[in-house]
């Protein structure tokens, strides 16, 4: 625990609280497991000393401005999380004059889950290219240099080498344990549609049905409904209960972008995602 | 009178019961434990300490077809799901046991879902006593225990070479097979749990129904599904028709009070809009609704959401918030 | 493969290009398998991911998309946005094990009446090599 | 699950069709079996859930009295998929109906008093069998006004009885509008604004509403300022249903389930439930 670090983040809530600059905090607070951290959230100057920041410091807290739209907040960002910032920003969901980022330099977060910290890092923070994050109105902790290794999506490329029966199988088991908790939508700050297309009744796309088929539509759905738009941070899959690597299908289609428009999402709130715009020129796999 | 079963005698057991019975037990999927039915008995996690969701959807299914529809020229049919085969629930522990006798109040009570009332009386539960318990197990707070044998038909206790069998009911007796050795030795003291104050906070809930508390708390909560579809006592179900794939049928599934679309009228109206109202009736359903209903707390102190939760609202500490609040109300 | 199997296939054609194609197709007598069911929509651009994914879901065994030659379409670049996002789904899809050749993108102008009918036909008789969907 | 599971709807054929308005449809339902039609006994404010096969069920009062010759009638307002596939259904089409549910209005209760009944738009649905059951048995009850207030004049609903009701002894009908037409000559104006105009003296008097939240909220001001009690005031709620059996906890208010406490309530009782509908 960098207390020289939350200090600063501290400090700087209080008297944004003080100033009256922000009605509000979202930072991070220990958890009652006493050993990772949950999302914060402070009004009063008081509240600034309980927040944190520590290698457990996992959740994405931007999705939380989408439930704060119209209040000037402030919000602990982390490098991946400015990419969050960034694709809000894009997609016109907030405002940049209705937020205060308080951005980290951060030293990587580790796996965690109930109860329990290991040492090792998350998939995410081993390829993290980003000292700093990528906009702020106030950075603590300084920059961070990063020995990061290139990402390589060796996992993705070993799933593609795979068979097509096999693949088949292997995503039909994983979807089959899915229980529709929807917590992949719910954590994921680019998932916002007022009535997703999994609760529309009329076409009745999904439906209510807890079952592989519908499982495999709204997963294959949901993640393509990210494609060009995820940011990386990897909560869906952490948050998931029943384990689903849904990382596989987010970078899968990161990838496949990379590498055909040559676009990766939240970098720059002004350049266009790749649906939202085309080259003519560009052959793609469909001749002419 | 306790009997005794080595590890084989139980295998045996178990593969007799396995030729004309389902038998539903805890199995290692990748690095989870999920109750799942077995072929062989060889897939069961004797060791596990605990499975992500509860053995609840074994009575009520994340999704099940109540009934299809048949026309044939003109005419309509109703044909009802029933249940085919008896069935083992093996290796429940004694919570998840109580879960299900919670979940039997409103499903059974007149006028009863005959779904449910069927597959209970044709599955015997074979508990499980806990061995060794995780910091947010809280059961004995909610008078359930690592030992209760109170809502099994037989109750396993693990020790040294094989298990301590403690018939419980009839149904229970009537699987065992003859002329097991009575277990003479000694009966391993369950492990102590932590107490959590929910006793206090029942009687006293109904007061913070408009605390500002609840919009606090709801604040970091995603609205996911996750708490009410791992909870052993989360029963509230949706239901729809579906007519693809050539047949009509209606569709029962597990809903959650943090969607959406729950309290939402066909009409636009929701008495529920709010995140804090949404997140306030999970708790209020459990602590006062449930308890003024069927008299019971609607919570069995597994740790489930506890664990699970991705934001760690934990249902430990909102009880001990209450209590402080009620405190600080009443100046005491 | 057993002999009496049919693939079914859905095909999404552009309303002023491919589905004009496929009128010429049908009004000069030219000859293509029956297996495809045709849905007129407005531009390839129109083709909604989900419809795809739908259709599968559904029990077909191939999907085609057909609109407009890229220069060509009645609302400038429908077919271009098109073009991007089934080259992407059409992967993924094949990455989660249906096979991307069950996904077929065309470009078919009013006039391509004989090559409307030429690619339905090669593309029911790929499907047919592949097998029911199912199956795999 | 067998045919005693309450799970299982009865099955109806539609016999009749009538548009009320142009998205108001009744239906006159006749139960298949015999027995369970003659066993199918309810009263005035309980409700029924309807199952459009291929859609699923809705809850919808029961409008029509027992022991009418026509069967069990329904007022259905085309709003969601299951009111559409209801509104497609032809005469002789199956559909389903699981019930009685619910409590009813107490209108025993209510004889030698003065009726004030406001409906409003497909709010005066569940009115309707109230009416009729006290013109049944006028003598029972002293002055009995309705207030019946729609959005536009063709939106009035129950108009062919509108006859019946104004000619009735000691009755009186008025009808407001939110807009006219050319053509129509009665009020144009708010529920609540008729109602205060109208002045319904509080003493011994029974207000029996219901309508959209908001005609609700407004009319409920105005019968306070009257000074009806809120044990005077009674209404029916309407809230997400879906199993009619308090088990889907979908429907619940506070501690109370409209499903099976509801869905009648005085205003007395809704103001002490926790949670406001």
């Amino acid at each position: 625990m960098d207390m020289e670090l939350i200090q600063q983040i501290r400090d700087k809530a209080r008297n944004l609280l003080e100033e009256g600059t922000v009605e509000g905090i979202i930072g991070y607070e220990r958890a009652s497991d006493g050993v990772t951290a949950r999302p914060f959230f402070a009004y009063e100057p008081p509240a600034a000393e309980r927040l944190i920041f520590d290698e457990t410091c996992t959740h994405n807290l931007v999705k939380y401005l989408l439930d704060k739209k119209g209040k000037k907040m402030a919000v602990v960002v982390k490098p991946c999380d400015s990419r969050a910032i960034n694709l809000l920003l894009n997609e016109g969901q907030i405002e940049r004059d209705k937020v205060f980022i308080i951005g980290v330099g951060c030293p990587g977060i580790v796996e965690t889950s109930w109860n329990y910290k290991s040492e090792t890092l998350q998939k995410r923070c081993r390829s993290c290219q980003l000292s700093s994050p990528l906009v702020y109105d106030f950075l603590a902790g300084g920059e961070f240099e990063r020995q990061a290794e290139e990402e390589t999506y060796s996992d993705i490329a070993e799933a593609e080498a795979e068979s097509l029966a096999n693949r088949r199988e292997f995503w039909q088991e994983q979807f089959g344990r899915c229980i529709r908790c929807y917590a992949c939508r719910q954590v994921c700050p680019g998932c916002y549609c007022p009535v997703c297309f999994a609760e529309q009744l009329e076409p009745l796309w999904v439906g209510i049905r807890i079952a592989p088929e519908e499982n495999e539509l709204w997963q294959t759905m949901r993640s393509f409904h990210l494609a060009g738009r995820c940011v990386g941070c990897n909560e869906c899959e952490r948050v998931c209960p029943v384990d689903i690597p849904l990382s596989l299908l987010n970078r899968k289609l990161e990838k496949d972008v990379k590498e055909l428009f040559a676009f990766q999402a939240g970098l720059d709130p002004e350049e266009p995602p790749p649906f939202a715009t085309f080259k003519k020129e560009e052959k793609l796999e469909f001749g002419e | 009178m306790n009997l005794f079963f080595s590890k084989d005698d139980l295998s045996r057991w178990l593969d007799s019961l396995l030729l004309e019975r389902t038998v539903v037990a805890p199995v290692r999927v990748q690095e989870l434990t999920m109750f799942q039915p077995i072929s062989k008995v060889g897939e069961i996690a004797f060791d596990y300490d605990y499975t992500t969701l509860s053995p609840k959807g074994w009575f009520l299914p994340p999704s099940e077809t109540l009934f299809s529809v048949q026309r044939d020229d003109g005419q309509v049919e109703l044909v009802p799901t029933l249940v085919e085969r008896d069935a083992i629930l093996f290796g429940l522990h004694p919570c998840d046991a109580r879960g299900i006798a919670l979940m039997d109040k409103p499903f059974l009570q007149e006028p009863g879902d005959a779904l449910y009332r069927d597959r209970r009386s044709r599955t015997a539960l074979i508990g499980l006593a806990c061995r060794q318990v995780r910091p947010e197990c809280f059961c004995t707070s909610m008078g359930s225990a690592p030992d209760d044998p109170s809502d099994v038909d037989i109750l396993l206790t693990e020790v040294e070479d094989g298990y301590i069998v403690q018939v419980v009911t009839e149904k229970g007796k009537a699987l065992l097979p003859q002329g097991l050795v009575e277990y003479k030795g000694e009966v391993p003291t369950p492990p102590k749990l932590q107490v959590v104050p929910v006793k206090e906070v029942i009687s006293t809930i109904k007061e913070l129904f408009n605390d500002p508390y609840w919009e606090q708390l709801a604040d970091r909560c995603l609205h996911c599904n996750i708490c009410a579809y791992v909870c052993p006592t989360c029963y509230c179900f949706d239901m729809r028709d579906y007519s693809d794939k050539g047949k009509v049928e209606r569709v029962r599934s597990w809903e959650s009070c943090q969607s959406s679309g729950f309290s939402l009228t066909a009409g636009g109206y929701d008495p529920r809009t709010t995140k804090g109202e949404r997140l306030r009736q999970r708790f209020y359903h459990k602590f006062l609704y449930f308890p003024e209903q069927f008299q019971d707390v609607a919570c069995v102190g597994c740790g489930r959401c506890v664990r699970d939760c991705p934001v760690n609202i934990d249902i430990r500490e909102v009880i001990s918030d209450l209590k402080q609040l009620m405190e600080a109300k009443s100046g005491s | 493969m057993t002999e009496n199997y049919k693939p079914k296939v859905i095909g999404f054609l552009c309303n002023w290009c491919s589905y004009a194609g496929a009128d010429v197709a049908g009004t000069s007598r030219m000859k293509y398998p029956p297996n495809i069911r045709i849905i007129r929509v407005p531009c390839s651009g129109r083709v909604d991911p989900l419809f795809v994914l739908k259709c599968f879901q559904n029990g077909a065994d191939g999907v085609l998309i057909s609109g407009c030659h890229p220069g060509d379409c009645h609302y400038t670049d429908g077919n271009y946005h098109a073009r991007r996002r089934f080259a992407l789904l059409r992967d993924f899809l094949d990455y989660l094990g249906i096979d991307k050749k069950r996904l077929r993108v065309e470009w078919v102008s009013a006039s391509e009446g004989q090559r409307f009918a030429e690619m339905v036909s090669d593309f029911t008789a790929e499907l047919t090599k592949l097998g029911p969907r199912s199956k795999v | 699950m067998g045919p005693e599971s309450p799970f299982i709807p009865y099955l109806a054929t539609l016999k009749t069709a009538t548009q009320l308005t142009p998205d108001i449809r009744l239906l006159s339902v006749e139960l298949e079996d015999p027995d369970t039609k003659a066993g199918f006994d309810y009263m005035p404010g309980q409700f029924a859930l309807l199952s459009a096969f291929g859609q699923g069920e809705a809850p919808f009062g029961i409008v029509s009295l027992p022991l009418e010759k026509d069967g069990l009638e329904f007022a259905v307002r085309r709003i969601g998929t299951v009111t559409r596939a209801l509104h497609e259904l032809e005469p002789g089409d199956t559909l389903g109906v699981r019930g009685p549910f619910g409590n009813y209005f107490p209108l025993d209760d209510y004889g030698g008093k003065n009726i004030i009944i406001i409906g409003g738009g497909i709010g005066m649905a569940p009115l309707r069998p109230v009416i009729n059951r006290i013109l049944e048995r006028r003598d029972n009850y002293e002055e009995l006004l309705i207030i019946n207030g729609a959005r536009t004049p063709q939106d009035l609903v129950f108009q062919p009885e509108f006859p019946t009701w104004i000619k009735a002894p000691r009755t009186r009908l008025e009808l407001t509008v939110d807009r006219g037409d050319e053509h129509w000559k009665g009020r144009v104006a708010l529920v609540p604004d008729v109602m205060k105009e109208l002045a319904p003296s509080p003493n011994n008097a029974i207000a029996i509403i219901c309508g959209p939240p908001i005609m609700i909220r407004f009319t409920l001001a105005g019968l306070r300022d009257l000074g009806f009690k809120d044990n005077q005031i009674v209404t029916t709620l309407e809230s997400k249903m879906k199993c009619g059996l308090g088990k889907c906890a979908r429907c619940n208010i506070g501690e109370k389930y409209v499903c099976r406490d509801g869905p009648v309530f005085t205003l007395e009782q809704i103001s002490q439930f926790l949670e406001q509908p």
